[in-house]
């Protein structure tokens, strides 16, 4: 329970709550983006640098503005908002808040099981390569493919259908 | 004594550190080492906007600026002067909060850049475990800077701006990661100070810079221009036009913002610049080692100005992109010459050392490169631009 | 409390936020980015067992941090790709006016 | 083993690989068609040249064979290969050298016609499929080499299929030789039952060495024939086909439908002298007859106690000759004198096959492939020449118009006629008329083969005075030859007055002429290369040659024969030329009724037409009506049944059936109906429930697990 944790743990918590919250959308992912941030922080501050520095370019540098770009694209001015949350709201979030009590609780009673404290390990991206290439070489294979065919998947999808008919 | 030139500043900062209670000393050192870059780094950019406008003044055979100060060289510090002192416009509409936050992020993520940079021996502010992927995620936040900027001063100009800006910079990014991947394999690492020592030894007087290899010289020549697009220069400025969205994303701004926003496109242009030259001119190494005497962060600014004054030569001689130019040349001839760029790293890695392996690299990579240029050529993807009216 | 205890808690908070707004939110995009934050919270959970776990030199919660990451690019990009088509098909992103299998 | 033993089966390959390839070009790309079938007959010419040389160099007894397995039937192995002895040897060289120069001079005589590809790539086929006979080890896939050469004939005399006559003519020739095959194939069946292989030469158990050649000597069959006998005339039925000889003998003139260098291809090189060679492949087994009764004599001696198979093939042959002859006398189409005269010459060979063994029918095949396809492009040329123009009583006086013509085909006629001493149709002929006098059975063959020579010589005179003496009888342009259709006639000299044909056409008759000339010297009793090559003994340079019994009367004679006959000729012929287009036959005018008999080939024709064509039909209506109410009724019958078994399974199926599924189905789509409720397409539903199932799970887990 250090200091920095705690800071870290507040903004990431902030920025969340704030990309749930705010109304405006845009601003929704701007806030994720501090949220995406603090926890690449936290990755840091566990020692997992190349997960962190991975998060930070994935989430913020693509996602987010992917995001971004969706939502310029679906904005349409013509419909005002009344409410940005759905008609089951309230439902949504008790089963929200139970499930975060449930898993508190949980973790809560586990606490005498998760006492050791080991060194802060040292991992290099060295061996995060090393490993890669030998132990975890199929699901690297795999991810390529994965990643090949969401790249396909999503210009296929995205395409605007207009094009073929004319 | 060349030694001591060589480490000067590493010196000053641990005889300074001496004088500082034990319980700072990790604040104090963080602080003695990012200030100098915070120093130096727009000291330079002062330099560089008159250099730059006094060299496309030769180029467009004119003067450039000339009057204030000895032949003009105090403009930069008229500019910032009149700068500050300007009126700072916010739109009615505008989004306040992130309407401000947008320069200062820019301004913030571009010097971060410089955090895993070797200017010099030992003189890297954070040596990383994965410095290049850090410099790259550091990058990637620019985007997120340029959109807030765009959107949040709802302008249509702006946002337009924004939006062919971050698809301009998303496209270059990939072969930019690319062109380092290369690099990558054969240091095998991803930190930046390994890469450079990497390259620091020599046979006879020739170093081993990667760019003496044909996988260095395409990376290189790939690598400068992806960050040619990246940072938004000539010719590939196409965010900001003044005949279809004038100032593009920034144009709703004045006076300081305006100018934290110039600050940070040259920040980041020789943030990119640093990485081309830790990458692949071998960092702070000398060109020749009979010149090692000289200090090893003379020779990476030296490298650095000869990067900035190719920039200048470029944006001066040649004319701009169509955005339809700019996506096909990204996606259809640098990103597959980066590709095929990192096969030929694999081959020479795997074969032995000789003449052979270069003929055979430079075979691999020349042949597509002059087909896949002449079938584009072929189907006019590929061209200068060309003017539909004028002319 | 235990740093790990610590991690865990607030990777549940996160899960939990994610959770709420995905099913709160009117806007696609918002829950396609909560779910993205539940898948977060996860990998916070992997990186804290790897951390604090009995042999942090076996490097699977790192690997497995990394593999969700990646597909999760891959799914936010084809999720908001079906986003976007589904936007083209019915003008507009709002989960209760999209609720029919076929147009 | 030798590299060219190795890789002689490309001589055929190439061809065939090149009509493959030339099947698949377009109509247009004249050029590369003729390259290709041009290019690759050159390359198979080569190979043959170097497997003669191997030959010539390296003269063995035993014939190099290759055999490879093929398919596995039963419990043994079917074996084919190709082998290389002298025969085979000879062979090659000729086909490929006579078949390149036809084709090229086809380049020149097809160069109008717009099929030309096709042309081109069915001639390939028939070259490649006539070189894969001649290699063949192996009876059986001769036979399919064999039945390939059937087919592309076919396919070439019916190359003009829009002509009908073209398409009747490819018909007959087809189904006449496949009636001949008919036997062909019952022999080799029963060849195969009886020694368990086709191969012909296996390292001693091949089908035509000396263990199944004993055995199938001993064993006996009806009339007291040996089966190797009764196969071999059972073979002989094919070879027969194929050669054109009595009474299979009807394609062969109507043949001339087609193009002429396919007329000269097929008459005069390898089609009909497949049939020659077949028998010649097989001579030990037609031979074999006699080889047991005085079994210490060796194969290869040349006075025959005649086997039965042997009287066949000589009585056949010797008829054939001068059947031939006496028709070739009366007909006015040129092609189809020489067509007739190609019958007899047909019947020599197997005559002197008969008589005087293998070398002596191949000399002969080899010249006479020589001077007649010289005579067929001759011909061709003239008609060429004469816009299309066959008959000859409207040529005419064509020396003038055509020197070089004249004077390659005057040399063919005069080898053909076997004028002594200087052509090679003398010594060839002259070499079968001496094993024929020889005959230990009859000379009765001597004095027919005597007779044809002596018509041969007379014909071949008619001929030439009609076409190349007199004056120039050519209708008009406005009147257009009949067969040939040559997209030329109109375009350029239609007004009538020939012209010699182009340098492509008019070189290989010089080659073949000067080939007529010469190859005569290598089989003259003086220095019988020929034979003795043949027979893999050294020749022997000496006029002790002539010094045998019998030679210098039979020469003597056989040049009297000649020069009677060329007299006979001239008188009638050229003593008074004809004047007209009209003017009845010289020979005509003395006995008209023998010569329109002649002149419609005995009716022969008329014969079958009315016997065995209308037999065929009646049997064949037969079939039809016996198909029609027989079979077709029973059939029927079947078919109602099944339909009456349908109809009941449909009831079932709809009123039992269907009632309790339907219910079944009701059920369940109610139950599904009310599942589908929960699905109400809102995704956070969805995701609602899985998060009430999440703290159920999670819930269990904590407490539950405990209990």
């Amino acid at each position: 329970m250090t200091v920095s944790f705690l800071i870290l743990a507040v903004i990431t918590v902030g920025g969340t709550a704030a990309a749930m919250g705010l109304r405006n959308a845009v601003h929704c992912v701007l806030a994720l983006t501090v949220g995406f941030a603090g926890v690449a922080a936290l990755y840091l501050q566990l020692g997992a640098q190349f997960v962190g520095f991975t998060q930070i370019m994935v989430y913020v540098g693509a996602v987010a503005i992917l995001a971004v770009f969706a939502i310029m694209m679906t904005h349409n001015p013509g419909l005002v908002e009344r409410t940005v949350v759905s008609k089951h709201w309230l439902a949504g979030s008790v089963v929200a808040a139970a499930v975060f009590a449930v898993l508190a609780s949980a973790i809560g009673r586990s606490a005498a099981t998760l006492q050791q404290h080991s060194p802060q390990p040292v991992v290099t991206v060295q061996q995060i390569g090393d490993s890669l290439m030998h132990q975890y070489v199929l699901p690297l294979e795999i991810m390529g493919l994965l990643l090949t065919a969401a790249l396909i998947g999503a210009v296929v999808i995205a395409m605007d259908r207009k094009e073929e008919t004319k | 004594m060349t030694q001591m030139f060589d480490q000067i500043f590493v010196i000053a900062k641990h005889w300074l550190l001496g004088y500082v209670p034990a319980v700072a000393q990790p604040l104090a050192s963080a602080i003695l080492s990012v200030v100098p870059v915070l120093i130096a780094f727009p000291l330079l950019f002062a330099i560089t906007t008159v250099l730059e406008r006094k060299g496309l003044g030769r180029i467009q055979n004119r003067y450039g600026p000339n009057r204030t100060g000895p032949a003009g060289f105090f403009q930069p510090i008229a500019d910032g002067i009149k700068s500050l002192t300007k009126e700072d416009i916010v739109p009615l509409s505008a989004d306040h909060i992130v309407h401000f936050l947008a320069p200062v992020l820019i301004v913030v993520a571009a010097f971060m850049a410089y955090a895993v940079l070797p200017i010099g021996r030992n003189m890297v502010i954070l040596n990383l475990n994965a410095g290049v992927l850090f410099f790259f995620a550091i990058g990637s936040v620019v985007e997120l800077s340029v959109f807030m900027a765009g959107w949040s001063s709802r302008s249509k100009y702006s946002l337009l701006g924004a939006m062919r800006a971050i698809a301009q910079m998303i496209s270059y990014e990939v072969p930019l990661v690319l062109a380092t991947v290369v690099v990558i394999m054969q240091a095998g690492s991803l930190s930046t100070v390994t890469i450079v020592e990497r390259q620091a030894g020599y046979t006879g007087i020739w170093p081993h810079w990667y760019l003496f290899t044909p996988w260095g010289i395409v990376g290189f020549v790939l690598f400068m221009i992806a960050a040619t697009a990246e940072s938004n220069r000539s010719p590939f400025d196409l965010p900001e036009g003044e005949s279809e969205i004038i100032a593009g994303y920034y144009i709703e701004y004045s006076g300081f913002k305006f100018a934290l926003f110039f600050l940070g496109e040259y920040l980041g242009m020789f943030a990119t610049s640093g990485m081309a030259i830790t990458l692949f001119l071998g960092g702070w190494s000398a060109p020749l080692s009979v010149f090692t005497f000289v200090p090893s962060w003379i020779w990476f600014f030296a490298k650095l100005l000869v990067l900035i004054g190719g920039f200048i030569w470029i944006r001066g001689t040649l004319p701009r992109l169509r955005m339809d130019q700019l996506m096909n040349f990204a996606w259809e001839f640098i990103l597959p010459m980066s590709l095929l760029n990192m096969l030929i790293a694999g081959v020479w890695h795997f074969m032995a050392p000789g003449v052979v392996r270069w003929l055979v690299c430079s075979a691999i990579i020349a042949t597509p490169c002059i087909l896949l240029s002449a079938g584009l050529r072929k189907k006019k993807r590929l061209m200068v631009r060309t003017y539909e009216f004028a002319e | 409390m235990s740093p790990l205890q610590g991690y865990l808690t607030l990777s549940a908070l996160l899960f939990s936020i994610g959770l709420a707004g995905a099913l709160t939110r009117r806007n696609a995009i918002l829950v396609l980015i909560g779910i993205e934050l539940m898948l977060n919270a996860a990998n916070l959970n992997f990186i804290a067992f790897w951390r604090f776990g009995p042999h942090p030199a076996a490097l699977t919660g790192i690997m497995f941090a990394i593999f969700s990451i990646s597909v999760a690019a891959a799914e936010a990009a084809v999720g908001l790709a079906i986003i976007l088509a589904a936007y083209r098909h019915s003008r507009t992103t709002d989960l209760d006016k999209m609720n029919s299998l076929k147009g | 083993m030798i590299w060219i033993v190795q890789n002689l089966w490309l001589i055929p390959a190439l061809p065939i690989l090149a009509a493959g390839i030339a099947a698949l070009l377009k109509q247009r790309s004249r050029i590369a068609a003729a390259s290709l079938a041009i290019g690759s007959m050159a390359f198979s010419f080569l190979l043959s040249l170097c497997a003669f040389a191997h030959v010539l160099l390296h003269p063995s007894a035993e014939p190099l064979v290759r055999n490879i397995p093929w398919f596995q039937f039963g419990n043994e192995w079917l074996k084919i290969g190709w082998m290389l002895d002298p025969l085979t040897a000879v062979m090659l060289v000729m086909v490929t050298f006579v078949g390149l120069l036809i084709f090229i001079y086809s380049t020149g005589y097809m160069e109008h016609d717009e099929n030309f590809t096709r042309f081109f790539c069915f001639l390939a086929l028939f070259a490649g499929a006539m070189l894969g006979v001649v290699i063949a080890n192996s009876l059986l896939l001769l036979f399919m080499c064999w039945e390939i050469v059937g087919l592309t004939s076919y396919l070439l005399i019916g190359f003009w299929y829009f002509t009908p006559s073209a398409a009747a003519a490819a018909k007959k020739a087809f189904i006449t030789t496949r009636i001949g095959d008919l036997g062909f194939l019952i022999g080799m069946v029963w060849l195969y039952a009886q020694s368990h292989t086709l191969l012909f030469y296996d390292a001693g158990a091949g089908c035509l060495e000396g263990r199944s050649l004993f055995h199938l000597v001993a064993t006996t069959t009806v009339l007291g024939l040996t089966s190797a006998s009764a196969i071999g005339i059972l073979i002989f039925c094919g070879a027969a086909g194929k050669s054109g000889q009595v009474p299979l003998h009807v394609w062969l003139p109507d043949a001339m439908e087609g193009p002429t260098p396919v007329s000269a291809l097929i008459h005069a090189a390898t089609m009909v002298a497949a049939g020659v060679f077949l028998i010649a492949r097989i001579f030990p087994l037609m031979y074999a007859y006699t080889v047991v009764k005085a079994t210490n004599e060796p194969l290869s001696m040349l006075v025959i106690v005649p086997s039965p198979a042997l009287h066949v093939v000589v009585w056949v042959g010797a008829i054939t000759a001068l059947f031939g002859a006496t028709i070739a006398v009366a007909q006015y189409d040129i092609k189809r004198i020489l067509a007739y005269s190609t019958v007899s010459q047909l019947g020599y060979m197997m005559m002197g096959l008969g008589v005087g063994g293998v070398s002596v029918g191949m000399f002969h095949l080899i010249t006479h492939a020589f001077f007649k396809a010289l005579l067929f492009l001759g011909a061709g040329s003239v008609i060429h020449g004469c816009a299309g123009e066959q008959d000859i009583r409207r040529m005419g006086g064509l020396r003038k118009y055509m020197p070089v013509t004249f004077a390659v085909y005057a040399i063919g006629m005069l080898a053909l006629c076997g004028f002594p001493f200087f052509f090679s149709g003398f010594w060839s002929k002259d070499a079968i008329l001496h094993a024929a006098h020889n005959w230990s059975v009859s000379q009765l063959p001597f004095y027919m083969g005597a007779l044809g020579a002596l018509l041969t010589a007379f014909y071949m005179t008619r001929q030439v005075c009609y076409v190349f003496f007199g004056s120039l009888r050519l209708p008009a342009a406005g009147h257009v030859a009949h067969s040939e259709p040559h997209s030329e006639d109109t375009d350029h000299h239609g007004a009538g007055t020939p012209h010699e044909s182009p340098a492509v056409m008019t070189v290989p008759l010089m080659i073949l002429a000067a080939f007529a000339i010469l190859l005569g010297f290598f089989g003259t009793p003086a220095w019988p290369w020929f034979q003795s090559f043949l027979e893999g003994t050294q020749p022997a340079f000496s006029f002790a040659g002539f010094s045998e019994p019998g030679i210098i009367p039979v020469m003597l004679s056989s040049s009297l024969i000649v020069f009677l006959g060329l007299g006979l000729g001239w008188w009638f012929y050229y003593r008074q030329p004809i004047a007209t287009a009209d003017s009845p036959d010289a020979v005509g005018r003395l006995a008209p009724g023998a010569f329109s008999v002649l002149g419609h080939a005995y009716y022969i024709d008329a014969l079958y037409g009315a016997t065995l064509i209308r037999i065929n039909t009646i049997w064949s209506r037969l079939c039809d009506w016996f198909d029609r109410f027989i079979w077709n009724g029973a059939v029927q019958t079947v078919s109602y049944l099944v339909l009456g078994v349908a109809w009941t399974d449909n009831f079932v199926d709809n009123y039992v059936v269907n009632t309790t599924f339907d219910g079944g189905c009701h059920t369940v789509s109610f139950g599904g109906r009310v599942l589908a409720l929960l699905q109400g397409g809102r995704v956070q539903g969805y995701l609602r429930m899985i998060g009430v199932a999440l703290i159920g799970l999670v819930i269990f887990l904590l407490w539950g697990a405990k209990a």
